[in-house]
């Protein structure tokens, strides 16, 4: 009856503050075009930026802060994950081992993957990837090595330790911008050096994108795959 | 740096060192310094006064203007502190041990001072704030349960006065008394208005000890150092009485216009008259039944209060004037019951009647003033206490106000009742056995009774001095006084050194008759009598013990009415609540906690759709 | 439009049926190991067929290699990935204890597990 | 089993994922290509144990022409499958008669059992449920010998011709 | 100096926590040093940076990446933000030296880490000029406070953090869709320049947006309802964390709530969101007293306590008058100051002792002086004692209240105050008058700590004329929108 | 010929189908097929939708899904096994 | 009362969020509410995006002839993968707190999960 109750209140609820929401949105029509700030980095993105990808530009240059808090806060979470799951000794709490056909497929995937992954954050300012999906597919062939081998553990001090440099690498680049440009993070790479002015769409661009991505995805793939290491393993008591 | 402000923070200056050296010794002579500097100040200033008619003194702080000043009616106020702070500060002396003592006592001497010549509300309330504090220390240091009595109501009545001033404050944008006034004149509205007189009747009310405010009081004054209880009776009751002051000096005009006169007094001045003669009333009767001399004094320092209030109630410039006149001789005779009173505790120990009896043979100093404190409140000439009972009751009379007359008359037969038990049980009668090598008051609390009981014969002999300088703060003769000895009222006189003379003639004729009368015979404590029955501790109507019993079984019914249960039982009803409320909307469930956010999100919905 | 386009989308058109006929598998196979028979084979030649199609397709529009290259690559990669994939849920779908729909004739697997434990378990006692 | 020296895993691996690399960029671009040079070599120090036990001997010629060769016999196989499935979901009846078998394998090295049990499951009417060793136990869905000789007769010989010369 | 290295406020607290994997071999204590190192690093710079405000009396604009608003994100560093910035990293070197007594529970690299990320998250909540980069920093600060609040690993430590991850979780995003919302009708995220728009969005929007983002925000500011969370989170964090929650934390959610009312005041629906708000904050005012009154445990008491002064504050913000804000920071000022004093020294009670029960606190007068002294004088401060800094601000706050015209409110949060008074009453007369164990020696890094918060209690109590001063201009700031806009240089964008 | 419309339209149909047996089940396993074989399906969905807007740059998106997509399924698998 | 006129895509996405948010309201598995959390975060990423939305336009990536004026809003896209990751960042710290609950409690009911109240 209480459960009844509940949701039965639950759903009127949802639909009166959905109804209000609707509301709200109604002033924001679908489709039309509310841009103002966002013109501008349409109307200025490749010249002030070297990057074809304007969402790229934005998450990297222009709100460049922004991502470093991301970065910041993929970094509290695997950090936090650690801290919480934390035990004098820890081990996999994996039962039954992987079969062949999934170790060899493994064995065979994790390189291409990897591969992939960096090929994702390298070409970050010309394609819709980028450090975290990037990152995100590096930890994805961790992943599947902890699904393959009961036994497989990620280096984990080594992990941490690149997982440190990278984030501090991306404050440096900042700093650096900081010291050259007089702004913290600034593209000093494409604004002051001008590198690459006349390769826009091709690799050698963008700026300091390609370095940023690639210090995100080397942290992101490090973070992510410290987070699934940590969420596979329960405390071993003696 | 300003003489106003040495008079006010002298005392705390000292106190501070006092407690910071902590030397046996330099702490009892700095902490009596700082009560003795502010009454030196204050002494020197009255020429200047007397000059000028205002010293004022105002300075920028925390981004307010607070003001000061010293006039004929704050220099009477502020004397009250000085000569009973003096007298106190030297009684603890005697009776106190430590530097947290000597500083929070003095704390509340600086509050008080400031209480009595800030010229803003903010200063007011941040002294009136400051005293409390002190005071409520003085009171935690003996008991748990007083302590979080006097604070409770104290923070209540603290809060009330806040936000009246903030009402104010939210209409004049300032908190200068002329302005203030001129605000409240010209621009407040009758319900703010009325909640503003309400909020400062609780104020003030609380911490005068009016009725059915009072109940703080007994516990507080007797539950701390008896020395400091002169100076919290004395002094810091009479900041709720100069409180009643402003409340006709900032709304006073307002509240007539808009509410008009009952008979002849003002309506809300009735209030207060009325609120004042059932405090007599009270106090008066619980004062009767106790059997613990810390709680008599203090009932009846409750009673004598509801005096003032009703002279202060009445409105008139005489009934005011004779409610400062008893303020001040209630200041001291009730100081110097005090001091008696500690110096009975310092001596013996004890604190109720049944472990007492004949101590005025060995002490002899202490009775003869506990002789002084007695007439002076029983209101006998010629002492200060008669000469403003007088003229209130002339006030009272002089308006056509029997009830509020009856009330007064009644707390000065309550007055004798008690006063008899105290003088016959305490200083008469048979000693008990451990009592007998009792030694008479210390220097200093012998010293400190002194000051106070001069001008309890002085201020009764010569009313003219004080008159004198009562008719200053307004202005104009309000009560005639021909002479020094001498009060006219036009339908009353009074002539102190007469009646001083006959007194003596009168103590003349009794001493011979005394001297040629039987000789008195010494028998054994239980060489008793009472209707051939045996006395049975339960019954035992000894003066020492259940003297008022019967009385106590007549009002049974009335006692049951105690609002000191009632705001216990408030209390346990919010700790009560709070406890469910919190159990309740605390739950520990997340997921109800989601559905506050929910519950918001409706609200938000609701709201803006 | 040329051969190249119609070689691909007929392989999309192909690629695209197979996909339907691997959702209907999904939903007609009346346990879990027949549903994955049916529907890992149709789903990965539907894949391949899409895949290479919109490469073709693509390329014969007149776009860039990249996209039959890019192609290529993402259908190896599910021809990879896809038997793996189905041979996991398998392998768990039996660990987990899910029966074998009551039709089937023969259960090996069973027999060769029951066996291996009862092997470790002689060999606990030795 | 031999195993194929350092030097020799690594290039094969930095040489595959080169290979990959172009594939995915489709480009000639000088620095795509020194990029992906670059890379292939970074990813192939991390990678190349796992990737490989053979090394460059996986580019004996007689292997690339079978693996070749193993495409359209492989793809034939698969369009049979599908076919078969075809039949299956669509007839009304759904005429199925599943079960597990177990196979017998000559495979050794893991690469071959992966492609042998991949194409298992991808070809007519069977999953590789596990294997143990040399044993394959196969989700059958029209069981027509349970034993393990026949079995493995229907299923795994016809694809080990081909793994056994491409993978060993 | 350029006024762009302010931005070594953000990177300074960041590359220090990076840098932690590469010095957590040295052992706890090398890690504890560390952390001790560069929070006064920060106060070193966030005290520059102070200076440089105060003086120059312009704002620092930090403009990220070279971008001008509101193509970049920019930091507005105001006499608010200055002034915050620099409590946040001194609170946070106390709490790093208190760390070292008071934290004992591995993995301390990973407790470093997560305590400089969340003085970083409320720095740059604090400083930021973007609301949606105010977002990032918000959940930086919310998620390292979830690590945090479950960092001793109990069962409790754990329940609480789930709590606050629940709510925390609806509230942002619900502060999202506001956010996407203002967005979709501005098209733009330069708080500023929201600002300048904010006249112009349509109602509707602008309503819900706005209550939105309001709301999000006041999950983190401890409003009630929406503060479940927060005693179970006080509760449970180390002690040093609670500091921090209590100080800055919460602070940074005030803000932020004071910031966006303030930019909003154009926007449609704005004065009936603060009445609401007005009520809200009473509410928590009183839910929070009458919650505190009988608690059994000293620290999850101060915290209702904590929470009370938290709505106290949040009902000066939504004064909407120049007299409530600045008041409204006073208080916030002040609080931090006392609440610091006050979890401090109750932790340390609770680490000396074993626990933060009340029963630990009896005697403690005898048993630990210098901390029984200290907290009385938290708690007196806390109740509204005068010569204490908290009475100063509070009356400043319950004045602008009552001259705001919401007297019923100060009446309510007065009566709230009686109840306060008395369970603190309670706790001092405890630690002096009730008799307690044998004396305990007391730590003297912990004690210098104290009696700094406590001299500095008595000195604003008693002397608050400086800083009346400075919250005055920090008020300012806050208040004066216009003034804001004209500091953050906008460049045009589009028509 | 017929156009990508169509194609994306069959490929939908074949997407839904599939979603039918995930909310369906019975078993977590069925669920699990369910859902891998909708990702197979997706993936081409995903790069039909690059032909029909023309940009190849959905291709890596379509790699990248396909990736996450086949981790996601076998740490199910796994998961269920006990292989975790 | 008149029904707001509001595109399917944004329909979808206050459903999602609603329907998240139901999830934290109703169910009572600690897991549950935590993927009703994540729902409600993909409602509104999914909402920000639609936001940026211009009806005709392609993705703001400005190669394959595709121009400034031929693209749609950068912006909420860029806050979208700030927002997607942490969402991730929020489910992974809520995963380890989960994990630590269910060791001390042994139950993920949360009802049961209450040992700090009042
Ligand atoms: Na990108
Ligand atoms: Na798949």
């Amino acid at each position: 009856m209480v459960s009844l109750l509940k949701r039965s209140l639950a759903i009127i609820s949802i639909l009166v503050i959905g109804y209000w929401l609707a509301q709200g949105l109604a002033g924001v029509p679908f489709g039309e075009d509310k841009m103002l700030v966002g013109h501008y980095y349409l109307q200025h993105v490749k010249e002030q930026t070297g990057a074809v990808n304007a969402v790229t530009a934005v998450v990297v240059n222009y709100r460049g802060l922004d991502t470093l808090g991301e970065v910041t806060v993929l970094f509290i979470a695997s950090t936090g994950v650690a801290a919480l799951l934390w035990r004098k000794k820890r081990e996999r709490t994996a039962k039954v081992g992987g079969s062949p056909v999934l170790t060899v497929g493994t064995k065979f995937l994790v390189p291409f993957v990897m591969l992939f992954g960096a090929y994702i954050f390298i070409h970050g300012h010309l394609t819709p990837g980028g450090g975290f999906p990037g990152g995100a597919t590096i930890a994805t062939a961790f992943l599947l090595l902890y699904m393959a081998f009961t036994i497989y553990e990620i280096p984990h001090k080594a992990f941490e330790k690149v997982e440190g440099l990278a984030g501090m690498g991306y404050v440096l680049v900042g700093l650096i911008g900081l010291a050259i440009g007089g702004y913290f993070l600034f593209d000093w790479i494409w604004q002051d050096w001008q590198w690459g002015v006349d390769n826009i769409g091709r690799l050698f661009s963008g700026g300091f994108i390609p370095i940023i991505y690639t210090i995100i995805g080397i942290k992101v793939g490090t973070e992510l795959s410290g987070i699934v290491d940590n969420m596979l393993k329960e405390e071993v008591r003696e | 740096m300003n003489e106003l402000l040495i008079i006010i923070f002298a005392p705390l200056l000292g106190g501070v060192l006092a407690w910071a050296l902590n030397v046996r010794g330099i702490r009892e002579l700095l902490g009596v310094a700082g009560a003795a500097v502010p009454l030196a100040y204050l002494v020197k200033l009255y020429s200047e006064l007397d000059a000028s008619g205002q010293l004022s003194h105002s300075i920028d702080f925390a981004g307010f203007t607070f003001s000061f000043s010293l006039t004929h009616l704050t220099w009477v106020f502020a004397m009250i502190a000085g000569v009973v702070g003096l007298a106190s500060t030297i009684a603890m002396v005697s009776t106190s041990r430590d530097g947290y003592e000597w500083l929070f006592a003095l704390m509340s001497l600086t509050g008080a001072y400031g209480v009595f010549l800030s010229f803003d509300l903010l200063g007011f309330f941040i002294f009136w704030e400051l005293m409390t504090v002190g005071s409520f220390m003085m009171v935690l240091k003996y008991s748990r349960s007083a302590g979080l009595k006097y604070f409770v109501l104290s923070v209540v009545g603290a809060f009330a006065m806040f936000l009246a001033i903030a009402k104010i404050y939210a209409l004049s944008g300032s908190f200068a008394f002329p302005d203030v006034a001129n605000a409240v004149y010209y621009a407040m509205g009758r319900g703010d208005l009325a909640l503003v007189f309400g909020l400062f009747l609780v104020a003030f009310g609380v911490k005068a000890g009016m009725f059915p405010l009072h109940v703080w009081a007994p516990d507080a004054y007797s539950e701390t150092n008896q020395s400091y209880t002169a100076m919290f009776s004395g002094v810091l009751s009479k900041t709720g009485v100069y409180g009643f002051i402003l409340i006709y000096m900032l709304i006073g005009y307002r509240l007539m216009v808009e509410f008009g006169a009952f008979r002849s007094a003002p309506k809300f001045g009735y209030i207060i008259a009325f609120l004042g003669g059932l405090t007599i009333i009270v106090g008066g009767l619980l004062a009767a039944l106790q059997e613990d001399i810390r709680k008599l004094f203090a009932y009846s320092s409750i009673s004598q209060i509801g005096y003032i209030l009703v002279a202060f109630g009445v409105g008139t410039s005489l009934s005011i004037e004779a409610g400062i006149y008893h303020a001040i001789s209630h200041a001291l005779f009730k100081g110097l019951f005090f001091l008696i009173v500690a110096t009975i505790i310092y001596r013996t120990g004890k604190t109720t009647f049944a472990d007492m009896g004949g101590l005025a043979e060995k002490m002899p100093f202490t009775f003869a003033m506990a002789f002084v404190a007695i007439l002076s409140l029983a209101g006998i000439p010629p002492m200060a206490g008669f000469v403003s009972k007088w003229l209130i009751f002339e006030a009272v009379i002089s308006q056509n106000l029997p009830i509020l007359g009856g009330m007064v008359f009644f707390g000065s037969a309550i007055g004798f009742v008690y006063l008899i038990r105290f003088t016959y049980a305490v200083w008469f009668g048979q000693r008990p056995t451990d009592l007998d090598d009792t030694k008479d008051a210390p220097l200093p609390l012998a010293v400190a009774m002194a000051i106070l009981a001069i001008p309890n014969i002085v201020f009764g002999i010569a009313p003219g001095l004080v008159v004198k300088e009562l008719n200053k703060i307004f202005g104009g003769e309000i009560v005639t006084s021909p002479t020094l000895w001498e009060l006219n009222l036009g339908f009353g006189r009074y002539n102190g050194l007469l009646i001083l003379v006959w007194l003596i003639v009168g103590l003349l004729i009794a001493a011979v008759i005394y001297f040629l009368g039987a000789p008195v015979r010494k028998v054994p404590v239980t060489d008793t009598y009472q209707s051939g029955n045996p006395v049975t501790m339960e019954y035992n109507l000894t003066i020492r013990r259940n003297f008022f019993l019967p009385l106590k079984e007549a009002l049974a019914f009335w006692l049951r009415i105690s609002f000191d249960k009632l705001y216990r039982d408030i209390g346990a009803w919010v700790e009560d609540f709070a406890e469910v409320m919190r159990n309740y909307v605390y739950n520990g469930n997340v997921q109800s906690y989601a559905w506050y956010l929910a519950l918001i999100l409706l609200i938000l919905a609701m709201w803006g759709v | 439009m040329n051969v190249l386009s119609a070689i691909g989308e007929t392989l999309v058109l192909i690629g695209a049926f197979f996909y339907v006929l691997s959702a209907l598998g999904l939903i007609r196979m009346p346990d879990v190991y027949n549903r994955m028979q049916t529907a890992t084979k149709s789903a990965t030649l539907g894949s391949l067929g899409v895949l290479t199609g919109v490469g073709l397709w693509a390329v014969g529009d007149g776009l860039s290699w990249a996209w039959l290259t890019k192609s290529i690559v993402i259908a190896l990669f599910l021809l990879l990935t896809n038997p793996i994939a189905a041979h996991a849920l398998i392998r768990a779908a039996y660990k987990s204890g899910i029966p074998l729909w009551e039709g089937s004739v023969v259960d090996k697997y069973r027999e060769h597990i029951e066996a291996k434990e009862k092997a470790s378990e002689g060999g606990g006692e030795e | 089993m031999e195993e194929a020296s350092k030097v020799s895993r690594y290039l094969y691996t930095a040489i595959v994922l080169f290979l990959i690399w172009l594939f995915l960029t489709a480009s000639l671009d000088p620095q795509e290509l020194a990029i992906g040079a670059v890379m292939s070599i970074v990813v192939a120090a991390f990678s190349y144990e796992l990737f490989t036990t053979r090394g460059l001997g996986n580019l004996h010629p007689r292997r690339v022409a079978y693996a070749i060769a193993y495409i359209p016999y492989f793809l034939w196989a698969m369009i049979m499958a599908n076919l078969d499935v075809a039949y299956r979901v669509l007839h009304p009846k759904r005429p199925i008669n599943p079960g597990i078998v177990e196979c017998k394998t000559v495979l050794e090295t893991g690469a071959g059992k992966l492609a042998l049990a991949n194409s298992i499951t991808l070809t007519p009417g069977t999953i590789t449920l596990d294997i143990d060793g040399d044993k394959y136990f196969i989700h059958w869905i029209d069981v027509k010998d349970s034993s393990v000789e026949g079995a493995s007769q229907n299923i795994t010989r016809p694809f080990e011709k081909f793994l056994k010369v491409i993978f060993g | 100096m350029n006024g762009q290295y302010a931005s070594l406020l953000i990177a300074l607290p960041l590359i220090s926590a990076f840098f932690v994997p590469l010095i957590k071999e040295l052992g706890r204590k090398a890690v504890m040093g560390y952390l001790v190192m560069i929070t006064a690093l920060q106060t070193a710079i966030a005290g520059w940076v102070a200076n440089e405000v105060y003086s120059t009396g312009k704002p620092i604009i930090v403009i990220a990446g070279g971008w001008k608003p509101p193509v970049g994100i920019n930091l507005y560093i105001g006499h608010f933000a200055a002034l915050f910035v620099l409590i946040i990293a001194v609170i946070s070197f106390f709490m790093a030296i208190f760390s070292f007594r008071a934290v004992n529970v591995e993995p301390v690299d990973k407790y470093a880490m997560l305590f400089l990320l969340l003085m970083l998250g409320a720095t740059g909540m604090i400083a930021t000029g973007d609301i949606f980069n105010l977002f990032v920093f918000m959940e930086i600060t919310a998620i390292s406070a979830y690590a945090l609040t479950a960092y001793n690993k109990t069962g409790e430590a754990a329940e609480a953090s789930m709590k606050y991850i629940v709510l925390g979780g609806i509230g942002s995003s619900f502060f999202l869709i506001g956010v996407a919302l203002i967005y979709g009708a501005t098209g733009t995220l330069n708080m500023a320049h929201l600002a300048q728009l904010a006249g112009a969005i349509d109602p509707t929007v602008a309503q819900v947006g706005l209550a939105l983002i309001i709301f999000g925000l006041a999950v983190e500011a401890e409003l009630f309802p929406l503060n479940a969370w927060a005693p179970d989170a006080y509760q449970a964090a180390p002690h040093p964390i609670t500091v921090m929650f209590s100080a800055f934390v919460v602070k940074a959610g005030l803000y932020a709530i004071g910031r966006l009312l303030y930019l909003f005041q154009g926007a449609e629906g704005w004065s009936g969101l603060l009445r609401l708000l007005v009520i809200l904050a009473t509410l928590t005012v009183i839910v929070a007293e009458l919650s505190a009154l009988r608690q059994k445990d000293a620290k999850r008491m101060i915290a209702y306590s904590s929470i009370g002064q938290v709505g106290m504050i949040a009902f000066a913000l939504a004064l909407g008058t120049q007299a409530g804000v600045s008041a409204g920071v006073f208080h916030m000022v002040n609080h931090a100051i006392v609440k610091a004093l006050l979890f401090l020294t109750v932790g340390y009670v609770g680490v000396a002792l074993g626990g933060t029960a009340i029963e630990n606190f009896q005697g403690l007068g005898k048993r630990m002086p210098l901390t029984a002294l200290t907290i009385t004088i938290g708690s007196l401060a806390t109740v509204g004692i005068p010569l204490f800094n908290i009475f100063w601000s509070k009356i400043r706050i319950l004045l602008a209240g009552v001259e705001a015209g919401y007297s019923w409110s100060v009446a309510l949060i007065l009566g709230a105050s009686v109840v306060e008074a008395v369970y603190y009453f309670r706790l001092v007369h405890t630690m002096w008058f009730v008799e307690g164990g044998g004396r305990i020696r007391e730590n003297f890094a912990i004690g210098v700590i104290a009696i700094f918060l406590a001299a500095l209690i008595i000195v604003i109590g008693v002397y608050p004329n400086d800083v009346w001063t400075i919250v005055q201009k920090a008020g300012q700031d806050l208040f004066n929108v216009a003034n804001y806009i004209k500091n953050v240089p906008l460049m045009g964008v589009g028509a | 010929m017929i156009g990508v419309n169509v194609y994306l339209a069959l490929i939908a149909i074949a997407t839904l189908l599939s979603m039918y047996r995930m909310f369906r089940g019975p078993t977590t396993p069925d669920r699990l097929v369910a859902v891998d074989i909708m990702t197979t399906i997706t993936t081409g969905l995903m790069v039909l939708f690059a032909l029909y807007y023309k940009r190849i740059i959905f291709l890596d998106v379509a790699l990248v899904y396909a990736i996450l997509a086949f981790g996601g399924v076998i740490a199910f698998a796994r998961y269920l096994e006990g292989g975790l | 009362m008149n029904v707001p006129d509001i595109s399917i895509y944004y329909f979808g996405a206050i459903a999602l969020v609603l329907i998240g948010l139901y999830a934290a309201l109703v169910k009572k598995n600690l897991l549950k509410i935590l993927i009703g959390l994540s729902i409600m975060e993909t409602g509104v990423n999914l909402l920000l995006i639609s936001i940026g939305y211009v009806s005709g336009k392609s993705a703001p990536i400005l190669s394959e002839g595709v121009g400034p004026t031929q693209a749609v809003d950068p912006i909420p896209q860029a806050l979208v993968l700030t927002a997607i990751v942490i969402g991730v960042a929020t489910t992974a710290m809520a995963l380890s707190a989960v994990v630590l609950i269910y060791e001390k409690y042994r139950t993920l009911n949360v009802e049961e999960i209450r040992r700090l109240r009042g």
